[in-house]
């Protein structure tokens, strides 16, 4: 072993360019997705305030349509989905129990990929426009007869972002499979780490159909496929199907995760063991099998018939079964607790009733006869904003103020921190409530303005203010990130009294998370030690030196590349005026460098293997003093 | 199910195998192809030639993923449910659009 | 667990699975495939729509155009290499260096043979007025087909950079690993070869 | 018992919600107001489905407030509560009872899916309208009378309309949320929808898919009338316009047969002096322009929704059509008759520019198309 010990370790910008630990990758997500919520969040003040008046002039048509493309596109792709990724790299393998997560590269190569992926589809705004076609971008709008260049830009940049996303998707796949401490079994496995489970298996399985729907629009617009084109044969239906096979999905791989963190939250918070934990663990894999089953409830005025609509509709309704499950089972873990409030369990409270609101809307919705009033109306928006806002950002926000002592190593302001929960719950509110009305009273959605004397004058403007509200919630999480990042490093260990295994290594976890493996006896690892009188967890193993893997910049490298390609493919046919970009881009020169820089990262990988490093048991011994 | 037992299983020694499976299955397969490719010629109807011809595909597949990839040993339960789930879906997909992408 | 433990000591019987990371590598990669069946799903849901029912647009009609003979052989040739993959996997559990490179070798070789046919075929299809767009249903054939084209042409590339690291490095707990998931990966596009084989050949002749 | 009365307490508050969800919205737009048994019909599907979540809102609601009253941390608790495991009995309720639920609701819903699925199209009793949808206005044509028209649908009361969903060129979606709807217009295929007005009356049409950047002004109005009076809607489509009157607007005619007909139908005087309808189908079709309810769906020519038309507001809002029509309706096909400063349209209709003489002209022309 004479070649280990050679410790590879870079400083401030490249050792973030180069890392491969997931606790540091899961910040790197946090803060690209961060920076893309707070995009996609100026996106939707826009919208609001387009929508604020009457045939209000504020954005012009042209205009909205990107705003609102992005807004969606941003906010699923590039903020909410790195932000799960985040509490998973960061919270999983110190769940359970483990060093490491299954591939480190892959998983910084994930990272890499979801960034520069999301960035490409950014940049669009500086080139020829961003994508205008809705976050679905259904076809023929879709196609370069019908829309901008930016559409180009939404299918390269999230084919890119979302072969990240599957990387990062069969990491946590394996790694909960392979990687989980002596003891911890399946069914002792903590609920943020068995929906993070399911939600990985659905990316698996859902984006390989955004892959061959976006590759199918990428050879329709810049290789003159015909899949499309209907006097060629072609059938615009193809893509709504391959769209919503992964779209629907897609819905459940967000909100599965934000099951996870409620339930943590809510159990730790009542200092009670989650109630009927079988039963959630059961009802999580069959939301997640039944989320595949579901996707025509998307299509129900494409015309496919009754037959269709209705045996589509029945399979939707069938989902609140197993959902209403994980409702009761959170209320009852709470009845008869000791339920205690601060800003994390504060929006896990309210968490609760607004994702039901959001939940029924959505059954109302898989009546295809009634979904011929509600589909693209309001009432839709107000059903998503429930379910994605209401739920799944609260549960985001939750897992935020839960985690941040585990991942920073410092405490949140509980006083901006409630202040924060409180604007966001009442703006959140008074945006989205008033939005199923509007629906109702007939008004479309992704339309850029709305004419007067139709009666929707004021719910707008009610619906604008409270979007304003949860901009000065956001603002003052932000002010709350900054007072405690001035703070000292000095989050306890265990502060609020956790059950799990993330809570009994120090705060924030240090690079190898467990100084000895530790031994799970039971559910809620923790807790049981501590009923038992016990402070901290017995080891499995006795102390010795620890394996590490080295950083590495290929991930990055690998990444820019596609992003480079990413360009080339898409100005291939494009005519710049200039002799000499025309002669690069036309040959596809830039885009084969852009290829071939990822694939001499990817053979410089195969080939040179990586060793890594130990950290020594002397430095270990050290560590713990410091 | 627990975690120790699951490395446990993988890592069972191993009885060296000859090619005897591997050489099975490998004329299955071509006996199969043939087997499709002659009702095909035979003309037996398309409703029946189609299903005949997809189910020998389907036993073919399953004699491949079973003894060459090994899917029949110990320690694949996840390969398998893996597969099994992309199947499923692949097929509803597949089922979906024949059926209503046109009317 | 690390693979440096054992890269030089003795050769356990399955040296893929000897390490936590062969482990992870063999278990991740037959996730990843459970998702190339969804993808290849995807892809075949996308030509059987062209294909089964009405839109076939312009172009000369599949019925005749395809051309069964050249299909089986491709078919025979994807399949023997599958059996060599096999043996070279099999060599491996017997920690027989040369006979592993040999099947290797000859599976690559076999890869490459059915690529040739392949690009032939499609020279001859385009030559009959059979181009990527003439129509949606030529689209939706060269996409699925080429994708698993394009599958066979990483493989062979990906087990011949193998077979140098093989020759280079020799046979460890590291490259085990590698060549047993190469293996798989090689099974598997020829199992998706079996449905195209089916789906888009044989059933053009159908009925 | 202390949870019946956090029951109560939320009775003020339903009442409210429901006040606000049956007595609000803008006649002639809401789906909560409907006009037609369609709209009745799926009113009814909705009312079924909110009254189950309401009551499973308030189950939880009810249930939800209960704990965090009860079960909040209380100073002094320092002792873990009981560990519950779970409660089988419990989970057997909320499994099997919501299961009930949906049964209510999915009953109905697969019996009104095939109902209002209905295919009228070979109906001989039902009116048959081909629906065409393009970027951004929509043409009607009466199958059975030959009749086409554009922006203003003409319905008669009390009788099955069987329409013929189809698009020129992206998706559309059909909806009229006060009879029901809506469908959406697929390239390449044609769907089919019915809808039925009770009573005559103005109804608001919306496109509901995004279809381009004016996807928000594609509206257009359902105008349902008696049925004798459709007739002589009808018959009045078929008949000639007379030849305008005034010099003014002999001259729009003149240009309007230079510069606009290529696109737009209307009845003009052809070469053997005859009239009749002349015109291309690209543009929106403009027999009996001049009794619209608006100008190019979005300008109302009328102070209400359905009045009289008011000369002055109609000519206004021609003429500020005919200035710039990317100003009013972004991105659409229509080319500009004047030079205009940054216009997203490059070219300038044929003849043009038009001086702002020879605009009065075509608006003068345009709304003495009429009966
Ligand atoms: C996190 C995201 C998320 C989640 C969790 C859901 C959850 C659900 N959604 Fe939603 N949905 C979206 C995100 C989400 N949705 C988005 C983004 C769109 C729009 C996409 C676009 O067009 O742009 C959409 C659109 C959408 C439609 C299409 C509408 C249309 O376009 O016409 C439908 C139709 O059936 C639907 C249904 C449902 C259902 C039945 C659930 C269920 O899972 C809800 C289940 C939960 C409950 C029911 C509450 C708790 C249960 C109980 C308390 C038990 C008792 C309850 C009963 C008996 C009812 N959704
Ligand atoms: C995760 C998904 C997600 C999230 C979190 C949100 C969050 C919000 N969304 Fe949106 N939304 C979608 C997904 C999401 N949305 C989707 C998929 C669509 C459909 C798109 C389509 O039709 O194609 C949509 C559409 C949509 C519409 C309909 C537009 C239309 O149909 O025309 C509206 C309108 O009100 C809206 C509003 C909002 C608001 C007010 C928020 C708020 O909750 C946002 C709150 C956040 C903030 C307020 C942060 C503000 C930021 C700052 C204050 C800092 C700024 C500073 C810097 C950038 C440095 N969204
Ligand atoms: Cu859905």
């Amino acid at each position: 072993m004479a070649h280990a010990h050679t410790v590879k370790r870079y400083t401030g910008l490249m050792d973030w360019l180069t890392t491969v630990d997931h606790k540091k990758i899961g910040i790197l997500y946090l803060i690209g997705g961060g920076l893309f919520f707070l995009l996609g969040g100026l996106e939707a003040i826009l919208i609001r305030i387009q929508l604020m008046y009457p045939q209000n002039d504020f954005l012009d048509a042209s205009t909205y349509n990107q705003v609102l493309t992005m807004h969606g596109t941003t906010m699923i792709f590039l903020a909410v989905m790195p932000i799960i990724f985040a509490f998973m790299n960061a919270i999983i393998p110190l769940q359970i129990g483990a060093r490491d997560v299954a591939y480190p590269f892959v998983n910084a190569v994930g990272f890499w990929m979801f960034f520069l992926g999301g960035l490409l589809l950014n940049v669009s705004w500086f080139f020829n426009g961003a994508p205008d076609a809705g976050w679905t971008s259904y076809v023929p709008l879709a196609n370069n007869e019908y829309s901008g260049k930016g559409v180009d830009f939404y299918v390269l940049g999230l084919q890119i972002a979302g072969i990240g996303t599957l990387a990062g998707g069969i990491n946590f796949l394996v790694t909960i499979i392979n990687m989980r401490a002596p003891g911890m079994t399946f069914m002792r496995m903590p609920l943020f780490t068995w929906t993070s489970f399911i939600t990985s298996a659905l990316i698996l399985f859902a984006f390989p159909a955004i892959t061959v729907g976006l590759v199918l629009l990428m050879f329709e617009r810049l290789f003159s496929a015909n899949y499309f084109d209907v006097a060629a044969g072609g059938n615009i239906v193809l893509w709504q199907h391959i769209f919503w096979i992964f779209g629907h999905p897609e819905v459940y791989i967000l909100i599965l995760p934000a099951f996870g963190i409620i339930s943590e939250i809510v159990s730790t918070f009542a200092r009670k063991r989650l109630f009927g934990y079988s039963a959630m663990v059961f009802a999580t894999a069959l939301i997640g099998f039944l989320g595949f089953m579901v996707w025509v409830h998307h299509m129900f005025t494409t015309g496919l018939g009754p037959i269709g609509n209705a045996i589509f509709s029945i399979a939707t309704m069938l989902i609140a079964i197993p959902t209403g499950i994980k409702i009761f089972n959170w209320i009852f873990t709470m009845w008869g607790g000791q339920y205690s409030f601060n800003t994390a369990s504060l929006f896990a409270a309210g968490f609760i009733p607004t994702f039901v609101m959001g939940g029924v809307t959505g059954v109302m919705l898989a009546a295809p006869a009634a979904d011929w009033q509600y589909h693209d109306s309001y009432f839709v928006v107000a059903h998503f904003h429930y379910v994605i806002v209401g739920g799944l950002v609260f549960g985001l926000l939750a897992g935020l103020h839960y985690w941040w002592p585990k991942m920073f190593g410092r405490m949140l302001n509980e006083t901006i921190g409630k202040f924060s929960f409180w604007t966001f719950f009442i703006g959140f509110h008074m945006t989205f409530l008033v939005q199923h009305f509007l629906g109702l009273w007939g008004m479309p959605r992704r339309i850029f303005t709305f004419l007067e004397n139709q009666g929707l004058d004021e719910l707008n403007f009610i619906s604008t203010i409270g979007a304003l509200l949860m901009g000065v919630s956001t603002i003052a999480i932000l002010v709350n990130i900054a007072v405690t990042q001035m703070k000292p490093r000095n989050a306890p260990a265990d502060p609020w009294d956790g059950r799990t295994l993330e809570w009994s290594i120090p705060s924030p976890a240090p690079e190898y998370n467990f100084k000895q493996i530790p031994l799970v006896r039971g559910l809620d690892a923790l807790f049981k030690e501590k009923i038992e009188g016990k402070k901290e967890m017995t080891p499995a193993e006795p102390l010795g030196p620890i394996h590490m893997p080295s950083p590495s910049i290929l991930p990055f490298t690998m990444s820019i590349g596609l992003f480079i390609a990413g360009f080339g493919f898409m100005y291939a046919r494009w005519d710049f005026d200039n002799g000499f970009l025309d002669a690069i881009f036309g040959h596809y020169i830039v885009a084969g460098a852009g290829l071939l820089i990822t694939l001499v990262s990817m053979l410089l990988r195969s080939v040179f293997d990586d060793h890594g490093y130990h950290i020594e048991v002397e430095e270990l011994e050290k560590e713990v003093h410091a | 199910m627990a975690a120790n037992h699951h490395t446990h299983e993988t890592n069972k020694p191993h009885r060296y195998e000859g090619p005897k499976n591997h050489l099975i299955t490998f004329a299955v397969s071509i006996l199969l192809t043939a087997l499709a490719f002659f009702a095909v010629m035979a003309n037996l109807g398309k409703t029946f030639t189609i299903m005949f011809i997809v189910l020998l595909a389907i036993v073919q597949a399953a004699f491949q993923l079973y003894v060459w990839m090994h899917a029949k040993d110990r320690g694949h339960t996840y390969a398998k449910i893996g597969i099994f789930m992309g199947g499923i879906i692949a097929l509803t997909a597949v089922a979906a659009v024949v059926y209503w992408m046109w009317w | 667990m690390s693979a440096t433990h054992h890269a030089h000591g003795s050769l356990p019987a399955e040296p893929e699975k000897a390490t936590l990371e062969g482990r992870n590598k063999i278990l991740g990669f037959w996730l990843f495939l459970g998702g190339e069946t969804v993808l290849f799903g995807t892809l075949f849901a996308t030509f059987l729509g062209y294909n089964n029912v009405k839109g076939i647009g312009d172009g000369p009609d599949p019925a005749h155009l395809f051309d069964l003979k050249l299909v089986a052989l491709a078919t025979l040739i994807l399949l023997v290499s599958s059996l060599t993959s096999v043996f070279a996997v099999q060599a491996m559990h017997r920690h027989d260096k040369s006979k592993m490179l040999l099947w290797f070798g000859v599976t690559v070789v076999l890869g490459l043979a059915f690529l040739g046919l392949e690009i032939y075929e499609f020279v001859h299809y385009v030559h009959e007025g059979h181009t990527f767009s003439t129509s949606a249903f030529s689209s939706a054939f060269y996409t699925l087909v080429g994708f698993h084209g394009a599958h066979v042409l990483f493989g062979s590339l990906w087990i011949a950079l193998l077979m140098l690291q093989l020759v280079k490095k020799g046979l460890t707990v590291v490259t085990a690993p590698k060549c047993y998931v190469a293996a798989l990966y090689w099974h598997f596009v020829d199992l998706v070869w079996v449905f195209i084989f089916t789906v888009v050949y044989l059933m053009s002749k159908v009925g | 018992m202390s949870r019946w009365k956090q029951l109560w307490r939320i009775v003020p508050l339903l009442a409210m919600l429901s006040l606000l969800l049956s007595g609000c919205g803008q006649e002639n737009l809401s789906a909560l107001q409907p006009k037609g048994p369609v709209a009745e019909k799926q009113l009814t599907l909705i009312t079924i489905s909110i009254s189950v979540m309401i009551f499973v809102l308030i189950v939880v609601f009810v249930l939800y407030a209960y704990v965090l009253v009860k079960y909040r941390r209380k100073k002094g608790q320092t002792e873990y509560p009981k560990q519950v495991e779970g409660n089988h009995k419990l989970e057997i309720i909320w499994t099997v009872i919501p299961f009930f639920l949906l049964l209510i609701i999915a009953v109905p819903t697969v019996k009104y899916t095939f109902e209002l699925d209905k295919d009228y199209s070979k109906d001989p009793n039902a009116l048959q309208v081909r629906v065409s949808a393009h970027q951004f206005w929509w043409e009607f044509e009466y199958l059975d009378q030959k009749v086409k028209t554009a922006q203003d649908l003409v319905i008669p009361t009390g009788r099955v309309v069987s329409f013929h969903l189809e698009t020129a060129d992206v998706i559309h979606s059909f909806w009229v949320p006060a009879l029901g709807g809506k469908k959406d217009t697929n390239p390449g295929m044609t769907n089919y929808l019915f809808l039925k007005a009770n009573e005559p009356g103005v109804y608001l049409g919306k496109c509901a898919e995004l279809c381009g950047q004016s996807h928000a002004l594609m509206d257009f109005k359902v105008r349902a009338v008696p049925q004798e009076e459709f007739d002589r809607w009808i018959t009045a489509m078929q008949t000639p316009t007379k030849e305008p009157a005034t010099e003014l607007a002999k001259q729009g005619e003149t240009i309007f047969k230079q510069s606009c007909i290529s696109c737009h139908a209307i009845y003009a005087t052809d070469d053997k002096g005859e009239r009749r309808v002349l015109g291309g189908g690209a543009g929106p079709n403009l027999v009996n322009f001049g009794n619209r309810e608006t100008v190019a769906g979005i300008l109302y020519n009328s102070d209400e929704i359905g009045g009289p038309i008011d000369p002055e507001k109609q000519k206004k809002n021609v003429r500020d059509w005919l200035k710039d029509p990317q100003k009013i309706k972004p991105g659409n096909m229509m080319p500009n008759l004047q030079k205009v400063e940054g216009s997203q349209m490059e070219y300038v209709v044929e003849g043009g520019p038009l001086s702002d003489q020879q605009i009065d002209a075509l608006v003068e022309f345009l709304v003495g198309q009429k009966q």
